[in-house]
Parts: structure tokens; sequence; C-alpha cells
């Protein structure tokens, strides 16, 4: 292994995903730069999600779901016999499109995770400091004992947000985090993620251009290929994508002429 | 009414001639089975002579010979678990020898079969392993009802103990009544028997197995063989049946019936010297045999001729299928009773 | 390869948190595996009971019946008829000319009353499935000791004649006919009330009651009502359906009836009574069916401007409906099972009868084999087995209905 | 005014009859119940004419014979039956659901759950013999026979458990299949494992469906009669020792509604005023975990 290789967070090579005998993704090679927030722009169906999911193996909970090719965690790829899909998924954490909370307090939705994952030091603490980091504590630090289903749709994000940092994972993949939010409550998101890229590799999911441009420092340009599988059109630093696409079809779509 | 009346006197005209022509085998069949032999020609006799027939040819003291296939209607009866298959078999035969109506039987136990007997008036005949109570006739008699009793056969009851068991061939009712209640141990019943607890296997409380047990044993007094300890009820007799096998030391009681199909597994205990056998019911001497009845009502059964030919087809019949069914038959004089009393229910 | 580290202040527990994943499903797989053993021993006991061996011997040894040296099958129509008139009762042998004249019949039609009447082959001894298989040689060497005149032959209890006989006191003769019809007219007349009245309970619980206290009371008392037992159930309808409602249970209403034999131990009685039984059950599996339903999908459809109803009728009953029929099918085989209320209601024990409308007097399977199991000859405990296989296939078809419905709306959704 | 768009509230007579023919269906249980305390009260007037309050809810000798009547000999026997069934039903039966629901395969789910569900329909008679012919025979085997008694609770329990079984499973099997897949995503998104997942994060989703499976299996095992009348023994017994014989209260019901007693002696009546304490009983009982039900219920999306 060279040096040069662990300097990315994470990577795929010629990744195929299927669902049954349905190819859907193709032949995907990127690389994920570390503490940098990549983002995952293009047209509904052309396996964004899928290939973020493939990221933390989230895939393996469909039944019909199968992978090829390889994704580098560390050197290590996360699809081989040995390894084991828990210990990959306690590294690299998930916030879903629509918030999810568990029927539990505010203070165990935060906790729960680090629990089950043995965490030894201090719960309060470390729940605190969650919250804090996912820019929640003030308005929650007075309920943490309320369920986390009675908190608004934006605060019900920054919950899972900060329940997935309490287990101080590597990357953090997050499947349109901001779709079911109002504006506001976007930005909100926004600028979480920015504060978290301090800390933690990104990679986000997203159907809006600006926040794709607002926000992430790569982006990579998915599309459906003629095969119907979905293919990694394009993949650059985010202002060359946006300013100066090397291909048309990305040029199209982010102009808005299709999509 | 009117129209009643006169079917019932053309009726009893036809059953009359029928007996007639059939040269009274009823009589005779309860004692002897087999007299299908003689009865091979009523039915021609009972096509042309109905008119000539007359009340007075009938012999005294003879029920009516029955034919089934003149009769329609319905037959609701309903009553005690142990009568049931008797009258199970006498049902069918009734079907099966042409009655063109419907007979139902529900085995709902005495006092139930007793409560709609008397109490709400839904069931013809009722039946029972035990004589009516003085209550119940009272509510009878409140809906206009009298009961008549008809003894249709007897249940003797075994005490039984399982195969293993090697000592206990013969038992006194004394005996008997220690066994159930005081003793602890089999010695303390006779030192000869081994000093290991008794277990006992017996009948709920609520069957008329118990009761008679108890009035015979006990003299009525429930008290005894309630406070015994080791005692185990159940109300289903293949139940008590496995409990008794499962030990040397257990023993119980119920009807005959169970015991003689579960012969090889059990030993039937003889009371006071005397095993129980169809001499030894018939002749009153095996003194746990327990009476079975069927009841009715003179006006059921006068405004319902099918009801009527059921209960003498039951008194004709039932000394020819009750063996099969696993009881013993009525002593003759007690069905002879029965039978005139169903002639006095028809007004003869 | 790189290591990659343990991550700061966090234990390594994988595989402990494995081993304790691996133990618990192994756990949930056995307990699932205790399950179907429990239902495969009882279903084995019952089996065991309904084949076997069966030693019949004749009651008259059909040699006998020969006539001058010509043997029964052979013998002429006229000498069977002969036969018969000599050795069963004379009024069954009337009743038989009367129904159809014995010169009018074929030789076989004799010649099968003549076995079935007069050589009477009966079962002497009956042996279970288990020692059928295991111990032929016993089995055969006992019968040549204890019933040389027995003839040995595997019987299956349950064939074509028990399925379509009524009942009878004989068991070779008795079937399960009756007792089919009225339990699949019972648990009809149960289906018809209990389940549009307990899924509408379940919607007005779910759908439109608030929470006020009147609303709270009948949800304790639903629940509070699933627990009743089941004799009580008989009480009540006893009272309320035989006694109080006669008129209409017995069919008075519909015309005249003879008030002699007619009253309201029917049918319908029994359905309504097993009916109330199972309402609670469908009701509290149809409320959870219904809560499952997002609140989502109820939105999308109001906020298109249908009614409350609209809704309800076009989104959360179809999306409930496999819930449902979780609940009824469960519901329903309770009430095929049920035997105490039934007694008190009045089903009868002996009835030979097909019912023909809801205003029939009944009997239904539960009560027959409640009824064969407590006789003391053994084969009423092969036909009772016998029985309870005929209801288990009834049961099976039920829930086959029903799983296919399910699997159906399911596909939808 | 042609035209214009009217917003007034309309009567909807299709939806206003809907409702009334619901809310009919939600109160008829009402009237069940109230047809259940009257039929029962009348005749345990009747019983308690002879009987003291006192006597029958503080002795602990049942015996009509001989003029005890002690409710709690039969009582004790309910409830010793009944928490045994519940000891080999839940714990069996929610395992069996979340076998279902989070660890097999859909096919297997799909032909285990009918399976399962024929448990139920089998009557209870059968129940009864399969306890006391192979049940208590194991029992037997297992613990000695001069322990075990012929007729015991233990194994009328234990067989009762196996009855109900597939509504606990059942029920609560529809009850996990309902927690939302997104909350799965977020334990497993967490790293959590799939134990973790099934029984920390679905299983407390879905408590409000398992409970009111529990409640119901709980109800049932109270109520249930023909095992107990066949396993049990049919005498009365105060006893903790569950290999010891004791009647339960449905067992003393259905023996003496089935017996050859006079319908109008105390005993007779005293199946009625049974009846009425079994019914308050499990109403009691209803009241209590319908408090905690409440407590525990929570409200999705």
């Amino acid at each position: 292994m060279t040096e040069n290789k662990i300097t990315y967070a994470i990577e795929a090579a010629d990744l195929n995903l299927y669902y049954g005998e349905t190819l859907a993704v193709r032949d995907i090679d990127m690389q994920i730069e570390k503490q940098k927030i990549t983002a995952m722009i293009g047209p509904s169906g052309c396996g964004k999600s899928t290939v973020l999911r493939a990221f933390n193996r989230m895939n393996d909970l469909i039944p019909s779901a199968h992978a090829t090719g390889s994704v580098l965690y560390h050197g290590k790829d996360i699809y081989d016999e040995d390894v084991d899909p828990v210990e990959v998924r306690r590294r690299i954490g998930m916030v879903f499109q629509k918030p999810n909370p568990f029927p539990k307090s505010i203070f165990d939705n935060v906790a729960w995770g680090a629990q089950i994952n043995g965490y030894q030091g201090n719960m309060d603490e470390l729940v605190e400091e969650s919250l804090r980091d996912a820019a929640l504590w003030d308005e929650v630090k007075d309920k943490l004992d309320k369920s986390g289903l009675s908190l608004s749709g934006g605060q019900q994000q920054r919950l899972c947000i900060a329940r997935t940092i309490a287990v101080k994972p590597d990357i953090i993949l997050m499947d349109e985090p901001a779709s079911a939010l109002d504006p506001i409550a976007t930005l909100k998101i926004e600028d979480l993620m920015h504060e978290l890229a301090k800390e933690f590799t990104i990679i986000v999911v997203t159907h809006n251009m600006q926040q794709a441009a607002r926000v992430s420092d790569f982006t990579a340009f998915f599309n459906l290929g003629e095969d119907h599988a979905g293919v990694l059109e394009e993949y650059d630093v985010t202002s060359n994508i946006f300013t100066n696409p090397k291909k048309k079809t990305t040029e199209d779509y982010i102009t808005g002429r299709f999509g | 009414m009117k129209t009643n009346k006169l079917i019932l006197t053309l009726f009893v005209l036809i059953v009359a001639s029928l007996a007639l022509a059939a040269c009274g085998g009823s009589a005779e069949s309860i004692a002897a089975p087999q007299t299908e032999d003689e009865v091979a020609e009523p039915q021609t006799v009972a096509e042309e002579s109905a008119e000539e027939a007359s009340a007075e040819e009938m012999h005294e003291g003879m029920l009516p010979m029955v034919d089934p296939t003149a009769l329609s209607g319905d037959v609701v009866s309903a009553g005690s678990s142990t009568v049931f298959p008797l009258a199970e078999v006498m049902a069918e035969r009734f079907l099966d020898e042409g009655f063109a109506g419907q007979v139902t039987i529900d085995s709902i136990g005495s006092g139930g079969g007793f409560e709609r007997f008397c109490e709400t008036g839904e069931t013809d005949v009722s039946n029972a392993s035990r004589p009516i109570k003085d209550s119940e006739v009272e509510s009878c008699g409140a809906l206009g009802r009298t009961p008549i009793e008809f003894r249709v056969g007897t249940d003797a009851l075994a005490v039984v103990v399982s195969k293993e068991n090697d000592f206990l061939s013969d038992v006194t009712l004394e005996e008997l009544a220690a066994i159930f209640s005081t003793a602890e141990k089999w010695s303390d019943v006779n030192a000869e028997w081994p000093a290991e607890d008794i277990l006992r296997y017996i009948p709920g409380t609520d069957s008329g197995t118990f009761d008679y047990f108890v009035e015979e044993v006990f003299d009525k007094d429930e008290a005894p063989i309630l406070g015994a300890s080791n005692t185990q009820l159940s109300e289903d007799d293949n139940v008590l049946v496995q409990g008794i096998t499962g030990s040397p030391y257990a023993i119980g009681f119920f009807g005959y019936a169970y015991y003689a199909e579960n012969a090889e597994r059990l030993n039937i205990a003889a009371i006071d010297g005397i095993e129980a056998s169809a001499e030894t019911v018939d002749a009153a001497t095996y003194p746990l045999a327990r009476p079975l009845y069927i009841y009715s009502d003179a006006s059921i059964m006068q405004e319902k001729p099918q009801v009527a030919a059921y209960i003498n087809f039951c008194l004709t019949y039932v000394n020819e299928e009750i063996v099969e069914v696993g009881y013993f038959p009525a002593n003759p004089a007690v069905l002879e009773a029965a039978q005139q009393a169903w002639l006095e229910a028809m007004g003869q | 390869m790189t290591q990659i580290k343990e991550k700061e202040g966090f234990a390594d527990n994988l595989p402990q948190r494995h081993r304790s994943g691996g133990f618990w499903s192994r756990l949930f797989q056995i307990s699932t595996g205790v399950g179907i053993v429990a239902l495969i021993a009882l279903l084995l006991n019952i089996t065991n009971s309904a084949f076997g061996y069966v030693a019949t011997e004749n009651k008259i040894d059909p040699e006998t019946l020969a006539i001058n040296g010509i043997p029964l099958e052979q013998l002429h129509p006229i000498d069977l008829t002969y036969i018969l008139e000599q050795n069963v009762s004379a009024g069954f042998f009337r009743a038989q000319n009367n129904e159809k004249p014995f010169e009018e019949r074929t030789r076989e039609e004799i010649y099968d009353l003549v076995i079935e009447r007069v050589v009477e082959p009966e079962a002497a001894a009956t042996w279970s499935l288990f020692d059928s298989l295991v111990h032929k040689d016993k089995i055969n060497a006992e019968v040549a000791e204890k019933y040389p005149n027995a003839e040995l032959s595997f019987q299956s209890w349950i064939n074509g004649s028990f399925l379509l006989s009524p009942q009878s006191a004989d068991p070779e003769r008795a079937g399960v006919r009756t007792a089919v019809l009225g339990s699949l007219w019972v648990v009809t007349i149960t289906l018809l009330f209990a389940f549009p009245m307990g899924v509408g309970a379940a919607i007005y619980l779910e759908e439109y009651a608030g929470d006020k206290w009147f609303n709270r009371l009948i949800q304790t008392n639903i629940n509070n009502l699933a627990g009743v037992p089941s004799i009580i159930y008989g009480i009540l309808g006893l009272a309320i359906f035989v006694r109080g409602m006669e008129p209409i249970t017995s069919g008075a209403f519909l015309g005249p009836v003879d008030p002699t034999t007619a009253n309201g131990r029917t049918i319908l009685s029994a359905g309504l009574t097993l009916g109330l039984l199972i309402l609670p059950l469908v009701i509290i599996n149809a409320q959870e069916a219904i809560r499952a339903v997002p609140g989502s999908l109820r939105q999308a459809s109001f906020g298109l401007g249908a009614t409350k109803w609209q809704t309800i009728w076009h989104h959360v009953l179809p999306n409930a409906i496999p819930g449902i029929l979780t609940g009824t099918i469960l519901a329903v085989s309770r009430a095929l099972g049920e035997t105490a209320p039934l007694v008190v209601v009045g089903a009868s024990t002996f009835i030979t009868f097909d019912p023909t409308s809801p205003f029939s007097k009944f009997t239904t399977l539960p009560i027959q084999i409640y009824q064969w199991t407590s006789r003391p000859q053994d084969e009423f405990r092969n036909i009772a087995a016998a029985a309870i296989i005929v209801l288990l296939i009834i049961l099976l078809s039920l829930n086959v209905v029903a799983v296919y419905l399910r699997n159906r709306y399911s596909q939808k959704i | 005014m042609q035209n214009s768009i009217d917003l007034r509230k309309k009567r909807r007579w299709g939806e206003t009859l809907i409702q009334a023919s619901l809310f009919i269906a939600g109160a008829f249980s009402i009237l069940t119940t109230v047809g259940i305390v009257y039929e029962l009260g009348k005749e345990a007037m009747n019983f308690f004419a002879q009987v003291s309050l006192w006597e029958y809810f503080t002795g602990a000798d049942w015996n009509p014979q001989i003029d005890q009547f002690g409710i709690w000999a039969l009582l004790n026997a309910t409830l010793m039956t009944t928490f045994i069934a519940m000891l080999v039903a839940l714990p069996i039966g929610l395992s069996i659901s979340l076998y279902l629901s989070e660890y097999a395969s859909h096919r297997a789910r799909r032909t285990l759950k009918p399976i399962l569900e024929v448990l139920a329909g089998i009557p209870t008679v059968v129940y009864g013999y399969f306890a006391l012919t192979f049940m208590t025979p194991l029992l037997r085997g297992i613990f000695g026979r001069d322990v075990v008694d012929i007729y015991n609770t233990a194994s009328a329990g234990i067989v009762i458990g196996i009855l109900i079984i597939p509504m606990v499973s059942s029920m609560s099997e529809d009850a996990l299949s309902a927690v939302p897949r997104a909350l799965r995503a977020a334990a497993y998104g967490l790293g959590a494992t799939k134990l973790e997942t099934a029984v920390k994060v679905v299983l407390p989703a879905a408590i409000s469906g398992i409970m009111a499976a529990f409640i119901v299996a709980i109800s049932r095992a109270i109520g249930e009669t023909m095992i107990v009348a066949v396993a049990a023994g049919a005498g009365s017994n105060f006893t903790f020792n569950p290999f010891e014989a004791a009647e339960t209260m449905t067992g003393h019901i259905v023996r003496i509604s089935g017996g050859d007693l006079s319908y109008d002696s105390i005993d007779y009546n005293s199946i009625f005023a049974i009846g009425l304490t079994l019914f308050f009983m499990t109403l009691s009982l209803n009241v209590i975990s319908q408090r905690i039900v409440r407590k525990y219920r929570e409200v999705y999306e």
C-alpha cells in the first residue's frame, strides 16, 4: 500500500451495483478527499443514493442488492469477505433524507449509538457535545427527556446528525439531508455541514444544485448511461464543475436544460 | 284438541293391532334378545288389520307395537352424558326402522337436562342418571308437566385398581368407606396391605356417579370423601383411567363401560365378595349398581305420538342394545314397571 | 495493510456484540423451532390415532350364511333377502322395504346390506399409526393369538364414508357430515356478523373517536371482553339470542313455524354467540392494523379533497387489510374450535339430519370431537382424531384463502 | 351571484350515516358487557343471598358440598396456570415474532406464519388430551413420578402456553413489521448489529401492538377452559405447587354446567358468581395494562 492511497477517505474502484439482475450503477471510480465535502448530483434515478449507500454497505439491507468491484477504506476493501458491515457503519455514519429519530427521548437518541458501540467516556458530556456540534443544544437542553419525535422537522434532522456524530465516525454520508426541510432549516443544516467538515469527511447527495455549489468542495455528476445504468459522468472540484464543465451533458444539467 | 284425540285413538289402534299380531314378542324379547325369527309377518298384518283391531284385544300390561314408519315430527331430548350413548343407539335404531321425523339428543348433564325439561319446557324427553329431585318436580309442575320416570337400564360402578396392584381383589363397603376417606395408607385399612399412600381418583363432585357413590358408601355424607388427602377428581372417566393406571397404589371408581374397555390395564375389585356381572346386577346383589332413566310427561306423550312411540320403542328394545353400549339391562320387573307407567301415561 | 485504529473512547466490543447477536438469533430460531415442534407433536399425536391397523371380526361368519353350499357372495337376491329378514330386526327390514322394495333392488345392494347389517364386520382391536409402522410383527402375533378369526387391515379412519355419513352410535358407521355442515354454517354466520361489526368498531375507535371518556370506556371494555371465558358468552348467548330474540333466531318472524319444536337453539343463535365471542379479537387486531397505516397517506388523501370516509375506504382500509385478515383468521380459527359456549347455546350432540338454513338445529365438529373423546371405546378415539383432521383441513383451507387475500393486498401496496 | 364558490359547510348525510353506524359498532361492545354483567349478576345474587361476600373473598377452600365457598382455591389455580402459560407463551411467542419479522426470509415468513396460526384453531379439548397424555408424562419423566401428580397445573399451563403462542407471535409480528424501515436504517447507520436493531429499536417502537397481543393472550389464558378441565384436575386445591392438581375457575364452571347437579342448587348458582368474579378480574387486569400501554405508546411520523 502506498502512502498516497490512504490520503483519500474512501475510494471506489470499478464499482458495479446491482438490484437482482439489473445493473443499477456501472463502473464507478472515485476518490473522496479527507475532511472535505463531496456533493453528488444528477437526475433522479441515476444511482447517486445507491452509490452513497454502497460506501457503508447499507445496500446489504436490501436482499436483492449486491456489488462487484471494490470500495477501499483505509486500504481495505469493505466488500471483502472478512469485513464486518457493522464495523464499517460505525465508522461511516449516515444521515437520511427524511428525519428518522427513534421513538425515544432526545438524550437517548443521541446516546444510543454510542452506548451500543461501547462508549466508555462520560455520556452526558458526549450528548451535550454532540448536540452542540449539531447546533441543537440551545434548543433542546431543557427537554432532553422529551421524545425525539416532539421536535420540528429541521430539529429532528439535526438530532439525527447529532446522533451520527456521537459515535465519532470518520465519514458522514448524507442522503439529501435537507430535501424535506424549509429554507431556513436547510440553511442551518448547510452551515452545520461546513462546521462538521473541519472534523469529518462528508459525502452528500443532493438534488439542489445551489446547495451543492454552496457547500461542497468537490462535485460528482452522475447521469444515466445508454444502458439505463447510472454512470459517473464527471467528477471535479466544485468550482470547475459549475463554471467550467468538461462535458456537454454536465453543462446541460447544471444550466437546467434537462433533469 | 279434538283432532289430536282422534289421531291418538287411531294410533293406539294401529299399534295395538301390531302388538297383537306380533304375539307379544316384546315381553319375551327382554329376556332373550334373539326373537327376530318370530317377527317375520307383522307388516302384512299391519296393512289389513288396522281397522279391525281394537284396544280391548290388547294384552294387559303389554306395550303396543311401534311402527316408526307411520310417525313423523320431532323428538327433542337432552340430559345425562351417561345415558347419552344408550339414547343414541335407541334413537338411531328408531330412525333406521323408518321414523321419518327428527330425533335430537343433547348431552348436557342430568341437571341441564332437567332444566330444559322442567324450567324452560324445551324438551320432550329428559335423560338422567339420577332420580329427579323434588325441587325439579316442583318447577315442572309450574309448567303443567308431571314428570314420569322410565327406568331404562343400569350402570354398575366399577371400583378399579391398576394391573400392577396385586393385593386388592375384593373389598367390603366398610373398607371402601375407609379407603376413600380417613385412611392415609393402604395398611391403615387392612394390615396385610402395603404401607403406601392411597392415591384416589374419583369423578367430579357434580357427577351422578359421585353422588351415587357417596349415597351408597357414605350414606349421603360428602364430607369424608372430600376431606380425604391425595384425592384427584376429574369429570372425564377416560382421564381417571389414565390416573389409575399410573400407580399400583391408586384406586378409583367409574362406570363399568370404562373398565370393560380398559380391562387389560385395570383390575376390578369385587364388592363384598360379589363381582359385577349381568347376573349380580340383575339380581340387585351387586351393591354399586346405578339406575339410568328417561323422563317425560303424559300430556307431551299424548300430544306428540312420536314421543310416546319413541319411549315405547326404547322400553321395548333397550335390552337388545344395552349390553353393546356397556351397561347392564334393568331388572325385568323394573322394566315392566316402566312399561306400565307408559300405559298409564297414555291413559290405559 | 494498515491496521485501522480503534476509535478514541470506544471499547472494542464488536466481537462480543456479534457473539450475543448470534446467540440471540439462534435463540429466536430455536423458539420458532419449538413452536413448530409443538405443532408437529400435536399433529402426530392426532395422526397417530387417525390411521393404523384394525383387526376386524365378523359378528357372523359369512361361511355359516352359505345356503346349500353356495357361498354368500354368489347367492341369489331372494336368498340374500331371506338371510337379511332372518337376521335383522323386523322394523329395520320393514323400513328398508318401504324405502325401496327388495324385489327392485340389485343383488349388490342387498349383498352390501347383508354385509353391513348381518355379517357386521367390527373392529375387535385397533392400533396406533406408530405401533402399526414399528411393531407390525407384534401386532400380527397378537391378532393370531387373541383374535384368530379377525382380519387385519390398515385403515384410515378418515375416508369417504366418514365424511359423507351422518352421526351414528356405531363408530364404524359414524361420520362427520352433519357436524361439518353445522360448523360451516355457524362459522359463516359468525363471520358475517363479526367481520363488518369488528372492522367498523375498529375504524370508529381509530379514525373517529376522540380521547373522550366514553371512547376510552369502549376501548377498555373491548380489551376486557377479549378475556371473558367463552362459556360466559354461552350464558349470554342463551339469554339474548336463544331466549330474548327467539322470534328472530327461531325463524318465526319469516313465517309460521311449528311452535312445539321450533325454538331459539339454532345455527343463527350459535353463530351470533360466537360472533360476540370473537368480536373483541377482530376489533383489537383491526385497530392495530389501522394504526399502522402511515398518517401521510391520510393527509395525502385529505389534501386531494377527499372526505373522511373516502380516505378511509380508499386508502386506510386497503393498507390495513393484511393485518385485519390476520386477526380474522385467528378469530375464526378460535370460533371453529369452540365447544363450551355451543353446549350452553344448544348444539345437539346427536342429530342426523343436515342443517338447511340458519334456523336449523345443528351440531359442530368440536362438539362431536369432545363427545367422542369421552367415550370408553377405543374406536371413538380413532374417529375423534379423524374428525380433528377434518377440522384442521377446513381451517387450513380457510387459512389458504386468507393468506391468498393477504398476499394479494400486501403486494398492491 | 352565479358561479360563485360556495365554501359553506354542507351536511354530508352519507358521511354522517356512516359515522353513526361506525359508532354503533363501537358502542355495541358496551351492550355486550351490560348483558354479561346483568345475566351473571342476576343469578349471582341468588348465590350471594346464601354465601357471604366475606366468606367468598377470604376463604381458601371451595367445597360446595360441605358449604365451603372460598374463591381463592379456584382463583389461585387460575392465576397459576395463567402465569405458567405466560412463562411459556410470551418469550417463545415474542422470539418467534422477532425471528419472523427481522431474521426470516420473506418466503419462510409466508409459510411459517399460517402454519403457526393453525395451532390456534385446534379445538382446545385436543390440547387438553395433549397435556394429559404427552405433557404430563414428560414432566413426570423429568421431575419424577412422586413429584408430579397425574393432573397438575404445570402441564395444563404449559399447554395453554403452546395454545396462545400463535396469538402472541402472529399479532406481535404484525406490529414489528409495521415499524417503518427508516428506523431500522437509522440504527444500522449508527453501526448497530441486527440484534441491537431488532431488540432496542424495532421492538420498543412496536410495543403498543405487542402489548395488545400480550393482553389478548393473557386474557385468553385466564379464560381457557377445556385444557384445564381435562388436565388440571377437578378438585379445588389451594396450593402453590405447580405439580399438584388444582381446579381453576373456568374448569369449575364447565364441570358444573355439564354435570348432573340440579340447576337450582347453590353449587349451580355459584358458576355465575365465579363468572362475575372472573369478569371483574380480567377487567382490572385490563385497566392496569391499558395504563401501561398508554404510557409506552408512541406516534410515528
